[in-house]
């Protein structure tokens, strides 16, 4: 059934008794060609793209919980594509442009609202390494504009320019970035490779990767095993457990991001901000929810909740850059489970074991990579053949030394 | 012939007094990190005791006589306050001139530990961090040592640079505690 | 969430910052790059369950401690100085 | 109305408020909404989605409807429960979301197109054209959402953060609590009671109910003048604990000055973080609203808020008020009711079995179907047997039974489980280690089994910690918890509410099930039921149990959401009270601050240090003008600029030298005595960490110099080096960054300025390049470096920092006597990019000591941290950017930080990108803009052309790739 205002209307009139059922729940069937481990946004997408790009539909996605579960319904929804390290720069510029189709593609209202992020710079020396970055984005056909403090002053009248404790210099302006409603991304996509023949098996854990001589051969799960030629792992913060079952060990450590709302306000914040002395990042849902986030927990975590002195310490880089919200309440705090790798940089790979494929180490990133990270994989697991936008994301550049490390950080997992 | 004029660290900041509670400078005559090397804690300790009367305190603990103190001030390290070093410790331990890296203050009064409260995550409660007992943990943001010297009498020490914030810090919390206590 | 240091006694965990695996304790000895290097540096096992980590009272006694603790539940279950294993380890 | 005789309010204590500019008087201890219901007014606000009028639900924090602004201006604080909103002279209160008068909402336009905005609507539309999402659709949906709204303004009031520490934390004040704490307190521990509203004793400051034949608040009062005896109980009423965390740890928010007047130095709120060895969840539970047709007019509320009105406010909620309930509990409105004179017009009791305690019309087995009145209730129509019939009423108690309020033990992921004797969720065993739930939070609704089961539960917190419970006498009291039955859902004509802030009626959550939204997560997200400002209090049990039905499963198997901190909101000026303004992180001042300042030099942010950016003179227009002179002087005279911010550490022992062998690249054994030099450290992944200047002041002491920014990092990864990898050295190190005020004394002057003031003077043979070693400055021990970042001949001299303001004003008048000055951090910038020398700009953490050409500083005879790393064949490639010199030699002549470079034919795109550059600057010295930056193949392109472009600023600059260093490349100034 295809989406629009008129069927809205037309539903509205006769009592909504005629909107069909999202997707089906259909139990596992024996043997499909692709298994795609977590239901996510990750997976969902692999599998719309699967079916559209590739016209491969014998396909499964088996998700333990609830689809769209896990991080995707847990971060802070923002969208963008302003990266400054060659790899990172294609991908998330190839993914922003399918963001950007995505409503049309999915005839699903994911609510992408492109009212721009600004990264503020608080030195010269910053400002500085940000317009390396900005000139990148613009190199690579994205959109930047260096704000300076009069710029900022007047895209962003709330912040505290006066007492703040690092003073604003500027801002790096990226007009297409903004946000999108975190469970319509899931749900869209979930829909649309579910309306394509793929078959989304909820409340079904996979227990076991089944491997006969070096060639992976299906997998076991809590609802009996299904055999199929190509395993795809898509499963986040769980991708240790995951391919610890094909003996694998992978360069990631799981980690909780706390993710905060407060209660509903009138319009107040009408960009996505992040602060540059602290790891802060706040947007305003269109509920009227002020959304934010900032750093880890620190410690490797599964616990999906985090403890009280990073919540502080991000609530105190917002209040100390935009007083303002003092008045708004904390109304929610929840964690993510994410999936650092060591230089910063996700790997979409073949792993050693034929026909088993790798799709981890996202750190805070995989909310806009949804799509991007869909479509290379399902590039990658129907031709074997890496996609052009994801061709760095390579299991063994660690040890070819060109890893990736956006953040500049060195190899320690946590601080990226 | 040319001279320089010393400055300490609070000299424009202290003393401050809110109520019952009082905020001042203390300035030791000086401060001297002491970290054996391997093995020769005790060996220090002796060394100290011969030449300053006092011996080398274990974690969390000061010992004192006179106006010489040694507090604890982290692993392997301690610190004494009020005397230069006898030059016979060398060997047994790394000796550091500390005498102007740190601001001192001391806060007494009826209510300290509610001042503190607001900036120091450990228990101060007189029943468990008696006179005595030294502490290395927080102020606010800023690595501090902690030290109760009496019933109603804590030393503060934090880097020489960041004394204004602490004074500031503890201003406002003296402040906040007192306008509480108006309100019985 | 709390740590006992063994030197400073309970404390909030705002007064110490986490490294990572036990397995920085272990350096390898090549003098050149090798797969003992990539394991070291790059590749987890990440269990969900009892694991061990490096954490530092930086706030406190500056001691690097060896921490033993339930990714999942965040019990902590023993506390050592660092120096201690790592001298354990021979 | 107000109720003579009744009330724990000070009827002495008038005080005068407004809402909607409409003066109002209350008493002392009423709260906003108890004011408002006693002088009739009972809209008081409006719902999220179609802006239908609402009046007060609850008398608790739990309340969904009341959300009011309070204040004006700055001060002006939105979604505040007029329920916890305590009245004092003065009080301004506003009601929100709405457009226009609260009466007239012309958002409620929305309420006449329900079937169109029924759950998830959005999802299947504003899809077509793309570009009117952010133009239009979304502007007017943000405009018609959200509540309250903020200032936009700086927050000027205070808040303060706290920690506290006990053995034993209670959290509650009812009958189960205060038992629980004088147990606690009677077993030897330390306790804090917590309790949210401003008086303690909970349910039973709302109850006409008897402990030991004496009213419950008499009883309560007792009750805490026997924890004061104890001496180990420190009372904490206005204080919400909103959430459990690891190790004992809980938040808790204060109201400390929200219910006064403003008062100088006193804090609004405070976040307390409590640090419990055990702790006893006693918060009691919530009555459960029903859902049926119409069932959310302003006057419709719980049973029990309607007892804690007229009890504890002396309000009546209406003048001729009805009950609809499913349990003999809510019967007791009407007793307390008519017992004080209110009209009671009818019970209806869902159970067809009910029986009528007093002598108030019973309607047994009967479901109110219906109600009417647009602003306010006027009328129900209820249904019994087959017939129906109207009511006439303007106050109507509902209550569906309890949910305990148990959210605490689900702040670990503990899920709730079932319990069908009480047809309501408890909470699962050890949901949260070291808290023991009790009382009705734990299903126990009778008031006696309450009292025994705080003892109980304090006692086994007491053994968990070690200590011996007390024997403790219960109170005699009710113990008639009444068999509870559930109703869910009325069937009828008319939107039945669940969720009554967001709209979210019955239809709702079958549309969600229907469009197989299934799971219990996915009808929350579709529906948003339970995502308001009351987090379902008041909605999720009864949404759920309409899912089970829905999807033809049992209560059980759907299973419920979980609850997350905070248990009630927590504003973000509270719990982030440590951030505002300067407060975020601490001000590090050097000896010179003042002297700087004094000279007019703006002070820049360095890390948390301030540094001076230059040092203005008379006439100097721009900065470029000052920074021009500063560099200049320094050349051709001397100048003197503070370096105290550059992290020092000593480091003394046996294996100092070996130690620094192996976490520097290059070798310090060899360095000798009263010699410095330039070291280079790696991170374990082989790049760069940070670089600086160690000096070896004796055989086993070294004194090492990090950059301002990598100090801590650096003094952290020593530590770690000498504790977790070589504790097999014997060594110690200590920071003495503050022990020091250090000064650059630097230029052609600078030996003959030092000689005016040393003890003893020194010259080219006693003091070479790269020496170091004590002197004496006005017989002050000081210590001498011959160290230069500018390529000049320059010392740097450092004093114990009590001396450090005044050596920096000397140092300064003795330069300026010999043609120089102070200078700041723009000129040393331009200085050291003459000189090719780099900072962070270039060691930005992505780079090798290959790429900046210093490989060969790895020295081959020793390992070394990073070295490993550092040897794969990716960081040996030519081909990366390596370091360059750059100079403008077109007809543009500026060079800009951050821009990229290209061949000079090439188009500036992502394919052709080759480099970029990291620092620029006018140099006077060479009479035009030098810039430092990484080249693919840099060293062996010296010599070319290529063009550098910086699209942000809209520069394109031909340049000529050179050799980094470009003033004085020998060396002779420095060893003059």
């Amino acid at each position: 059934m295809r989406y629009s205002g008129w069927q809205v209307l037309k539903q509205g009139l006769t009592g909504n008794k005629g909107w069909q059922p999202a997707w089906r729940d259909p139990d596992p069937k024996p043997q499909y060609d692709v298994l795609i481990i977590g239901g996510g946004g990750h997976g969902l997408a692999t599998a719309f793209y699967l079916a559209k790009e590739h016209g491969i539909t014998n396909v499964a996605v088996l998700e333990r919980g609830y689809l769209g579960g896990g991080n995707v319904g847990r971060n802070t929804t923002i969208v963008r594509a302003n990266y400054g390290l060659p790899g990172n720069s294609e991908f998330y510029s190839h993914s922003l442009k399918l963001w950007e189709g995505m409503e049309q593609e999915l005839n699903y209202n994911v609510m992408h609202s492109q009212r721009g992020i600004i990264n503020l710079f608080h030195s010269d020396g910053q400002r500085d390494a940000y317009a390396r970055r900005g000139n990148t984005m613009i190199n690579q056909g994205d959109d930047a504009i260096l704000l300076d403090n009069a710029g900022c002053r007047r895209l962003l009248p709330y912040l505290d320019y006066d007492q703040t404790r690092f003073p604003i210099y500027g801002g790096l302006y990226h007009k297409r970035g903004g946000t999108a409603r975190h469970d319509a991304v899931a749900w869209g996509y979930a829909r649309g490779a579910d309306m394509r023949g793929v078959d989304l098996i909820q409340q079904c854990e996979v227990t076991g990767i089944d491997i006969e001589n070096g060639r992976v051969t299906g997998v076991q799960t809590s609802r009996g095993p299904i055999r199929a030629k190509k395993v795809a792992m898509a499963a986040a913060g769980r991708s240790g457990q995951v391919a610890a079952m094909a003996g694998l060990r992978l360069p990631v450590e799981s980690h909780i991001l706390q993710a905060f709302v407060t209660e509903g306000l009138k319009p107040c914040i009408d960009h996505v901000v992040t602060y540059g002395m602290g790891h802060f990042y706040i947007s305003q849902s269109d509920k009227g929810g002020l959304v934010f986030g900032g750093d880890l927990d620190f410690y490797a975590s599964y616990a999906a909740r985090g403890n009280l002195p990073t919540a502080e310490h991000v609530i105190e880089a917002g209040m100390t850059l935009m007083p303002m919200i003092g008045k708004a309440r904390l109304l929610r705090s929840w964690g993510g489970i994410m999936d650092m790798s060591s230089d910063g940089s996700p790997i979409i790979d073949k792993a050693p074991v034929e026909g088993l494929y790798v799709n981890a180490g996202w750190c805070y990133g995989g909310f806009k990579a949804v799509p991007g990270s869909g479509f290379s994989y399902a590039h990658l697991i129907a031709t074997d053949r890496h996609h052009a936008p994801a061709a760095r994301f390579r299991l063994d550049r660690f040890n070819t030394g060109l890893v990736m490390d956006e953040e500049a950080k060195g190899s320690q997992h946590n601080l990226h | 012939m040319v001279d320089l004029i010393a400055k300490t660290p609070c000299a424009d900041l202290l003393p401050i007094k809110v109520e019952a509670v009082t905020l001042s400078e203390v300035t030791p005559e000086a401060i001297t990190s002491i970290m054996p090397y391997e093995g020769k804690w005790e060996v220090a300790s002796e060394a100290l005791k011969s030449a300053h009367g006092i011996t080398l305190p274990g974690p969390g603990r000061s010992t004192g006589k006179g106006d010489i103190r040694a507090i604890w001030t982290g692993a392997g390290q301690a610190m004494v306050l009020g005397a230069r070093l006898d030059a016979g410790l060398a060997p047994h331990a790394a000796l550091s001139d500390q005498s102007d890296a740190w601001a001192l203050m001391r806060l007494e009064g009826a209510g300290g530990e509610d001042v503190l409260a607001r900036l120091t995550p450990i228990d101060l409660n007189p029943g468990v961090f008696k006179r005595g007992h030294v502490a290395r943990s927080l102020l606010g943001h800023m690595n501090a040592v902690i030290a109760r010297v009496g019933a109603e009498a804590f030393e503060i020490m934090v880097f020489r640079s960041m004394a204004g914030t602490a004074v500031h810090e503890l201003e406002e919390a003296m402040k906040s505690v007192a306008a509480r206590a108006a309100l019985r | 969430m709390r740590i006992k240091c063994p030197l400073c006694g309970d404390r909030d965990s705002r007064e110490y910052t986490y490294m990572g695996h036990e397995t920085y304790l272990d350096r390898p000895g090549d003098e050149g790059w090798s797969a003992d290097w990539d394991d070291y540096l790059h590749l987890r096992d990440n269990p969900a369950g009892v694991t061990r980590d490096l954490w530092y009272h930086g706030a406190g006694c500056t001691s690097w401690l060896l921490v033993e603790r339930d990714t999942v539940t965040h019990d902590i279950l023993r506390v050592e100085l660092a120096r201690d294993a790592k001298r354990g380890r021979g | 109305m107000r109720i003579e005789g009744y009330g724990r309010i000070d009827r002495d204590t008038p005080l005068n408020f407004s809402f909607d500019a409409r003066n109002f008087q209350g008493f002392k201890g009423d709260t906003l909404a108890s004011a408002l219901l006693a002088n009739g007014v009972r809209l008081m606000g409006r719902s999220f989605k179609y802006h239908r009028p609402r009046g007060v639900l609850t008398a608790g924090s739990e309340e969904p409807n009341a959300l009011m602004e309070i204040g004006q201006g700055a001060a002006r604080t939105p979604n505040v429960r007029a329920t916890m909103q305590e009245v004092f002279a003065g009080l301004e209160a506003h009601s929100q979301n709405r457009m226009g008068p609260l009466r007239h909402d012309l958002l409620s336009v929305n309420d006449l197109l329900p079937n169109f905005l029924s759950a998830g609507f959005y999802y299947k539309t504003f899809m077509w054209p793309r570009a009117f999402w952010e133009q239009i659709y979304e502007p007017v949906i943000r405009r018609a959402a959200g509540l309250g709204s903020l200032s936009g303004q700086a927050n000027p009031d205070r808040y303060e953060t706290g920690f506290a520490h006990c053995d034993i934390l209670v959290i509650g004040s009812g009958p189960t609590g205060l038992m629980a704490a004088l147990t606690a307190a009677e077993g030897g521990a330390d306790v804090i009671l917590a309790e949210e509203s401003a008086h303690f004793g909970g349910r039973l400051i709302s109850e006409a109910e008897e402990l030991d034949g004496q009213p419950g608040p008499d009883w309560v009062a007792e009750m805490l003048e026997a924890l004061h005896e104890t001496g180990r109980v420190r009372l904490m009423n206005r204080t919400t604990v909103t959430g459990a965390y690891d190790g004992g740890t809980y938040g808790a928010l204060e109201r400390v000055g929200l219910h006064l007047p403003m008062t100088p130095d006193l804090p609004q709120e405070c976040f307390w973080r409590i640090h419990a060895r055990q702790a006893v969840l006693a918060a009691g539970a919530l009555e459960r609203p029903i859902a049926f047709p119409m069932n959310d007019r302003p006057g419709i509320m719980m049973a029990s808020a309607i007892r804690s009105y007229l009890h504890h406010h002396g309000v009546a909620a209406g003048r001729k008020v009805t009950l609809f309930a499913t349990n003999d509990d809510a019967h007791r409105t009407a007793l307390d009711l008519m017992a004080a004179g209110v009209e009671v017009a009818g019970v209806m009791d869902s159970r067809t079995d009910a029986q009528a305690q007093g002598d108030y019309p019973l309607f047994a087995g009967a479901q109110v179907i219906s109600t009417r009145g647009r602003q306010a209730l006027r009328e129900i129509t209820i249904r019994q047997g087959g017939s129906e019939q109207r009511i006439e009423t303007d106050c109507l108690g509902v209550s569906g039974g309890w949910n305990p309020t148990l959210h605490l033990t689900c702040h670990m992921n503990g899920r709730p489980v079932w319990n069908e004797d009480i047809a309501a969720f408890v909470p699962t065993e050890g949901a949260v280690p070291g808290l023991t739930p009790a009382g009705a939070c734990n299903g126990v609704y009778s008031t006696s089994r309450c009292l025994s089961a705080g003892v109980a539960a304090a006692g086994a917190a007491l053994q968990a910690m070690g200590a011996k419970a007390p024997e403790m006498e219960i109170p005699e009291a009710s113990d008639s918890p009444g068999k509870a039955r559930a109703l869910w859902l009325v069937e009828g004509k008319g939107r039945a509410w669940l969720d009554f802030a967001n709209d979210v009626t019955s239809k709702d959550i079958k549309l969600a099930a229907q469009e197989n939204f299934r799971s219990v997560e996915h009808m929350k997200r579709y529906t948003t039921q339970g995502m308001a400002p009351d987090q379902g209090k008041n909605s999720n049990i009864g949404a759920l149990a309409l899912l089970a039905d829905a999807t033809g499963r049992a209560i059980p198997e759907t299973g419920t959401t979980t609850y997350r901190p905070p248990f009630a909101p927590v504003s973000l000026a509270a719990i982030g009270a440590g951030g505002q303004g300067k407060a975020f992180a601490p001000q590090r001042f050097t000896t010179s601050h003042e002297a700087s300042v004094a000279r007019g030099a703006p002070m820049i942010e360095a890390g948390l240090w301030y540094r001076p950016s230059y040092v203005p003179r008379p006439g100097e227009a721009t900065w470029r003008e000052a920074c021009d002179r500063e560099v200049t002087m320094v050349r051709t005279h001397v100048g003197v600029c503070d370096v105290s911010t550059l992290g020092k550490i000593d480091i003394q022992g046996p294996d100092a030298a070996a130690f620094l062998d192996f976490v520097y690249a290059n070798m310090f054994s060899t360095l000798k005595v009263g010699r410095v030099r330039y070291g280079l450290m790696l991170r374990e992944d082989g790049h760069v960490m940070d670089d600086g200047t160690t000096a070896r002041l004796g055989e086993t002491h070294y004194v090492m110099t990090t950059t301002t920014a990598a100090a801590g990092e650096v003094m952290k990864h020593l530590d770690f080096v000498q504790q977790c990898l070589r504790p097999d050295l014997n060594l110690r190190t200590i920071s003495v960054t503050e022990q020091w005020a250090q000064f650059g004394v630097v230029g052609p002057r600078s030996r003959e300025l030092l000689n005016t003031l040393l003890d003893s003077p020194i010259d080219n043979d006693s003091f070479p390049f790269m020496a170091c070693g004590e002197v004496g400055v006005a017989g002050v021990a000081a210590r001498l470096f011959r160290i230069s970042f500018s390529g000049e001949q320059a010392y740097e001299i450092a004093v114990p920092a009590r001396y450090g303001d005044a050596l920096y004003r000397l140092l300064v008048a003795q330069a300026e006597a010999l043609g120089g000055g102070a200078y700041g951090m723009e000129a040393l910038n331009v200085l050291r990019i003459e000189k090719g020398f780099i900072t962070h700009s270039e060691i930005h953490g992505r780079i090798t000591a290959f790429d900046i050409g210093m490989d060969r500083m790895i020295s081959a005879r020793k390992m070394c941290i990073g070295k490993p790393a550092a040897s794969r064949a990716g960081l040996q490639d030519p081909m990366r950017e390596r370091l360059i010199g750059l100079k403008p030699v077109g007809a543009v002549k500026q060079l800009t930080a951050g821009a990229h470079l290209f061949e000079e034919g090439a188009a500036p795109v992502a394919a052709n990108d080759l480099g970029y550059v990291t620092s620029v600057g006018f140099s006077p010295t060479m009479g035009h803009f030098i810039g430092l930056g990484f080249l693919s193949d840099g060293p062996s392109r010296i010599g070319d052309r290529m063009k550098m472009v910086d699209h942000l600023r809209g520069v394109e600059t031909l340049v000529e790739i050179c050799d980094p260093v470009f003033h004085d490349p020998e060396g002779e100034k420095l060893r003059g």
